[in-house]
């Protein structure tokens, strides 16, 4: 392979993954920036995506339905923990939600487990996106071309919903002072029911993106909590961007790093986390020092 | 102080009362409620929250494995060899971590652990990688000392090591020095300004900490006649950051009785049932949603009622 | 899995014993169950695989105690979970003796939870019969005395691969597997096995358990310039890696090799298996009478045909079965000396347990995803199958002399 | 030679100076205050001082030796002692408790990680007395958390003098306090500054505390001192009525 066509496929393949750890992570981190809490349970809810993309896909035949009802279900079953559990727990510290969001993930995996099983299940590429492109005659699957879009596409709309909507006034407002944002009458406990559905519904939406390549499987949800931590923690916790940033700057590590020192590709991105923290310890664009 | 010569006395006559596979239990519980309660010095008495205590266990497991594995060492030797290393570890560990305060400073012990972790992975001579270290001896001596290769000896070096841990944190905590933590832990920035260097502190006390953690480790590799990559596992570290909260915080009894309780539950439920999991984490909830105080809170408060 | 009454029960049959009715309670002492510890991981990423050799323990027990159970003793299972966890084994095997007196276990799923399981059975005065575990060191610097493996092991698998290869045109490989020992092993046996076949080993490369992303590996297959890849990936790892090659058009330029190829994997990675070709364990299609026998039955009760692992937990559970029929006994030197050359017409054919290294020796498969007409998913479909004496390595060993 | 002194000491962040060369001598047993308007670097002032913030260029010296290099915690322990503009203290622990660990601060073993008796009863034995200087002796026993902000104001004072120090550095001691508890707590500080023993430098907004306390004033604006002398010359000084006393004259 030659130089050229090698560097293409390789930063190709370093932005799709971009992409899906961009979708893991900036759930997370909104949900940390506007409600201080570090939710263990995000994996799950990657997870609970890809099981519902699933079966979505298979009962309607789509994986467009997949894409739309397995956010939509997961940030429902958000919503309504945090207005259910999370809501009576503010004025405590920290550690109640540690372990409230842990629980969570106990359940939500075995009742996962109880409904679909513990075999791996697969979700099939969407036909448009099953063909290849050729990239100076290597193939490179349209699929992934798909992915960096959509998260080209997520970001730009997770962007603008911030910069131009009410909500998103008001989740930039209560991150600032939810004492002040209160005063003013707006409900802030609406305010945070919504960042932890949405939060949990675009982690969702990265699990039934990524179940495509990795199939749904019960493994997911581990896997994926200490991606979105690395991430949100690179970025900064609660910076928009530095999510962004960070899961760009992760999957050019990873993928580069794979490459060139495949022996060290478990250890890379602790590396570079432990790195980034030393340098700034409240992450690259985080606030917090 | 008198709950806790009983318990130690309960504790002491155990052996004679339970069956076999109870003391087996009953060991573990006790070198994990070690582990929760080192955990406690930073947490609990320092508000030093670590995602990554499972350096500390795993750091102790594997010296004191290897040791025992590569070397002559008697077993308690290799015990306290593994405990100093931990808290050598630390202090480098710490220098680092503390250059950050508050939530950064818990994400950068995560990423020390799972550094660590990826290390244990890859160094095949030393750790075994994936396979960890099987079949650790539990070695005579010194002095020809046989007592703690029976399982009810090993278990009284691990109630002792317990009740001196206990002794010795209780009195730390108690002293000027921990006078300072509670400084550090309640306002760092005015403790600073009263002339503490409380960076130093803060190392300190991770040193101790990860020491009496390394401790617990080292003592369950000879236990287990096992170690591997899962006691480096970030997920454990979060196990035993639980433990403690469900215990009651900076009591140091109360993560041990959090540490028993976790590991008792699980494994009751995981015999009654394969869904074990729902229910562990069921029951969490409500600990969290009507017991907010812990363990030991939810006791001393029924008592005083 | 232990409830009051079993325990009122075994403490008043102790009772008796007691009590100096031991010769007058024959019946009662021979209704004593026979208990076997299954300690399967049931949940976690090995989840899967647990099922299977549950499916098959239970399977077999219920068979068992239809036809009066073994020694005239019912035969009861005592299945726990260890969630995969080398140290939750160690803990759980630790209570079932313990606890039950449980003195025979089988079905433990990862190779790493049996290396730390295997020190201990001197010490718990119990055997281990693995239906599973692959890892070669178990029967060879690893072994104890107290361990039998009556399945294929990892090696073997790869020897199988290899003895095809002789006979393909392909020239050059190259190697992927997961960083574990598992995967370390296999690919030194199948490099050592290319290399003896005259055929060009470019090198390996490893990925880390719990890798999603394979396209770096998948770029770095196609630069070797190999027509064959020795794939040694398993679990969630092996049906990201299959997903992807099939997205990246791989099988077209490369043909893909594994150790083992099962059911399981190819049901969740649908048509990216297809042309996989590799070693099984156990192919349900075997022709033998009693092969039939096990898949009929098999069919009838679960209404598919058994997968790789159920296939071969279940040859594990007839192995024991024969070795306490003939030792008449569960006690783990009678067991162990009755274990010791045992032959048995097993579901692959004439197996014998070989003394001296504990490994039962027995036939290789080598096999071809294919898709068929009338079947859901693609299946395997056997191309070669190889006698036991050239799939079994020398005694001791993991690498082979010829 | 002057117990505290500042030579040209200078901060600036990024293009705007906050203190600008200011250079000042307190002596042995003074009592001086500082003041300006706001953002006049008052409490900057006070933070070149202890060492939260380094200089960007200047010194600071203390019995003639240079604390430059000093970091927050090795000044303190070299005699100076402050308390904060907005309160800062050990909540949950009782006013004691919060004086017992200041006083810690200062005695030999402080950090012994075992027993403790003599180390705490020294240390009990100056908080108790800071605090019976202060009038609290009869809150002694109440988690800090839950004093009258008056109260915890004095409190911090206290936890100051609990260490004995050389210069006592307040900052803003009356800041947020009503108009009596204001009265109540310059009283306390005047009967505590009367002996003459004390050498303190004081930052203070309320000019009625200024005159009522402090021997001498130093006057700042934008970073610069525009005057320094004893509060009757400074009351008349044509720049600092211009800068700043004119809006109370």
């Amino acid at each position: 392979m030659d130089l050229l066509p090698f560097l293409l496929t390789q930063c190709l393949n370093a932005l799709s993954q971009a992409a899906l750890l961009f979708f893991l992570g900036v759930g997370l981190t909104l949900i940390f920036g506007i409600m201080r809490i570090v939710n263990f349970a995000h994996g799950t809810f990657y997870m609970l995506g890809a099981f519902i993309g699933y079966s979505s896909a298979r009962v309607t035949g789509s994986f467009w339905a997949g894409l739309v009802i397995g956010p939509l279900i997961a940030g429902a079953i958000g919503a309504a923990f945090e207005m259910g559990l999370l809501r009576r727990l503010y004025r405590r510290d920290a550690s109640a939600f540690l372990m409230v969001t842990f629980g969570l993930t106990l359940v939500l995996g075995e009742i996962i487990r109880l409904i679909w099983g513990v075999d791996a299940l697969q979700l099939e590429v969407p036909e448009v996106f099953s063909g290849i492109v050729f990239l100076f005659d290597e193939p490179f699957p349209t699929y992934r071309l798909f992915l960096a879009g959509a998260g080209v596409v997520v970001a730009v709309g997770i962007w603008q919903f911030l910069e131009r909507t009410r909500l998103g006034l008001l989740i930039r407002a209560t991150s600032q002072n939810a004492e002040m944002v209160h005063a003013l009458g707006v409900d802030v406990n609406l305010v945070r029911t919504a960042i932890f559905g949405i939060g949990c519904g675009l982690a969702a939406l990265g699990g039934v993106l990524a179940a495509p390549l990795v199939t749904a499987s019960l493994g997911m949800a581990g896997n994926a909590i200490i991606d979105a931590f690395v991430i949100v923690i690179i970025g900064g916790m609660g910076s928009f961007l530095g999510s962004l940033l960070a899961a760009v700057l992760v999957a050019f590590v990873q993928v580069f790093g794979t490459y060139y020192f495949p022996d060290f590709a478990l250890a890379a991105m602790y590396m570079l986390m432990l790195l980034v923290l030393v340098i700034r310890p409240g992450g690259l664009l985080g606030k917090e020092a | 102080m008198r709950a806790v010569v009983c318990a130690a006395i309960v504790l002491a006559i155990a052996p004679f009362g339970l069956p076999l596979f109870a003391m087996t239990l009953l060991t573990e519980a006790l070198i994990l409620g070690l582990l929760a309660m080192s955990l406690d010095l930073m947490v609990g008495y320092t508000r030093l929250i670590s995602f990554g205590h499972a350096a500390a266990y795993g750091l102790g497991a594997y010296t004191s494995g290897y040791l025992l594995l590569h070397t002559s060492l008697p077993l308690p030797f290799a015990v306290l060899a593994a405990s100093a290393l931990a808290g050598a570890v630390a202090i480098g560990v710490a220098w680092v971590c503390t250059l950050a305060t508050g939530i950064s400073f818990s994400m950068l012990t995560l990423a020390f652990a799972q550094l660590l972790y990826a290390v244990a992975f890859k160094w095949t001579s030393v750790t075994g990688a994936s396979d960890g270290l099987a079949g650790i001896p539990r070695r005579a001596g010194p002095f020809g000392i046989t007592m703690f290769q029976t399982k009810d000896g090993y278990y009284y070096l691990v109630l002792f090591c317990l009740l001196g841990a206990y002794a010795f944190c209780r009195s730390l905590v108690r002293s000027p020095f921990g006078a300072v933590l509670r400084g550090i832990r309640e306002n760092e920035a005015k403790t600073l300004s009263l002339g503490y260097n409380t960076r130093l502190y803060k190392i300190a006390v991770v040193a101790v900490s990860f020491a009496l953690g390394g401790l617990a480790g080292a003592l369950y590799s000879p236990f287990a006649g096992f170690a591997n990559t899962d006691l480096l596992f970030w997920l454990f570290s979060g196990q035993v950051l639980i433990m403690v909260i469900v215990g009651g915080q900076g009591t140091l009894h109360g993560p041990i009785l959090g540490a028993a309780f976790f590991m008792l539950l699980e494994h009751v439920l995981s015999l009654y049932t394969e869904s074990w999991a729902l229910f562990f984490g069921l029951i969490f909830i409500g600990f969290v949603m009507f017991a907010p105080e812990g363990i030991w809170g939810l006791l001393t408060r029924r008592v005083r009622a | 899995m232990v409830n009051q009454a079993d325990i009122l029960r075994r403490t008043m049959l102790q009772a008796a014993a007691a009590a100096g009715f031991a010769t007058l309670a024959g019946p009662a002492a021979a209704a004593d169950p026979i208990k076997i510890g299954i300690p399967v991981a049931l949940t976690g990423p090995l989840g899967g695989v647990g099922a299977q050799m549950r499916r098959a323990c239970e399977f077999w027990a219920k068979e068992v105690n239809a036809k009066g159970g073994l020694l005239g003793r019912p035969v009861e299972l005592v299945i726990e979970d260890t969630a995969g966890n080398p140290a939750t084994t160690v803990r759980t095997v630790q209570e079932m003796v313990e606890r039950d007196g449980i003195r025979v276990i089988t079905a433990i799923v990862a190779s790493n939870e049996a290396l730390a399981t295997v020190p201990k059975l001197a010490e718990w005065d119990t055997i281990f019969v693995s239906g599973d575990n692959g890892d070669g060191r178990l029967t060879a610097e690893s072994l104890v005395p107290n361990f039998f493996r009556a399945n294929v092991s990892g090696p073997m698998g790869t020897r199988a691969v290899a003895l095809w290869l002789r006979d393909s045109p392909m020239k050059n490989f190259y190697g992927l597997g997961m960083d574990y020992a598992w995967g370390h092993n296999s690919m030194d046996v199948f490099a050592a096995e290319a290399k003896r076949a005259g055929k060009n080993f470019m090198g390996a490369v490893f990925s880390p358990t719990g890798t999603k992303d394979f396209s770096t590996y998948i770029t770095k297959i196609r630069q070797s310039g190999a027509e064959g890849v020795y794939l040694v990936l398993a679990g969630d790892d092996n049906n990201a890696f299959l997903a992807q090659a099939k997205q990246y058009r791989l099988g077209d330029k490369v043909q893909m090799l594994t150790e083992q190829v099962d059911q399981m994997s190819i049901n969740a990675t649908g048509d990216s298996a297809i042309g996989l070709i590799g070693s099984s364990r156990y192919p349900f299609s075997l022709d033998n009478p009693v092969n039939k026998a096990f898949v009929a039955a098999w069919q009838a009760e679960y209404g598919r045909p058994p997968d790789l692992f159920e296939g071969d937990q279940y040859q594990s559970c007839k192995v024991l079965q024969a070795g306490i029929e003939k030792a008449g006994s569960i006690e783990a030197a009678k067991l162990r000396t009755a274990l010791e050359g045992l032959a048995v017409t097993s579901v692959k054919g004439p197996i014998v347990m070989r003394a001296c290294d504990h490994q039962a020796e027995q036939p290789g498969f080598i096999v071809k995803v294919v898709k068929r007409e009338g079947m859901e998913h693609p299946v395997p479909e056997v191309i070669a199958s190889y006698p036991a004496d050239r799939v079994t390595p020398p005694c001791n060993k993991m690498v082979y002399d010829d | 030679m002057a117990l505290l002194e500042l030579d040209g000491l200078t901060k600036r962040y990024g293009g705007l100076t906050a203190v600008n060369g200011v250079t000042m001598r307190v002596e042995a047993g003074e009592v001086r205050a500082v003041i300006g308007p706001n953002g006049a670097g008052k409490t900057s002032l006070f933070h070149l001082i202890t060492g939260v913030v380094p200089a960007s260029a200047g010194d600071v010296r203390f019995e003639g030796r240079s604390l430059t290099r000093l970091s927050s915690y090795q000044r303190c322990q070299a005699g100076l002692s402050r308390t904060f503009q907005l309160t800062s203290l050990f909540p949950e622990m009782t006013a004691r408790e919060n004086c017992r660990l200041s006083a810690q601060a200062r005695l030999a073993r402080r950090w012994q990680p075992y027993g403790g008796q003599a180390v705490f009863g020294e240390a009990s034995t100056r908080g108790d007395e800071a605090l019976e200087r202060l009038g609290l002796t009869a809150v002694a026993g109440r988690p800090a958390g839950l004093l009258s902000h008056g109260d915890q104001r004095l409190l911090e004072v206290a936890m100051a003098l609990a260490q004995r120090p050389r210069v006592l550095l307040l900052d803003e001691p009356t800041q947020g306090l009503s108009v009596e508890e204001t009265l109540t707590a310059v009283e306390t500080l005047a009967g505590l500054f009367a002996g003459g023993r004390l050498t303190v430098l004081l930052v203070e907004h309320d000019m009625e505390v200024v005159f009522r306390l402090a021997q001498k004033i130093t006057v700042m604006h934008r970073g610069s001192v525009i005057a320094d002398d004893v509060p009757s010359v400074v009351k008349e000084d044509a720049a600092v009525q211009a800068a700043y006393l004119g809006g109370y004259a």
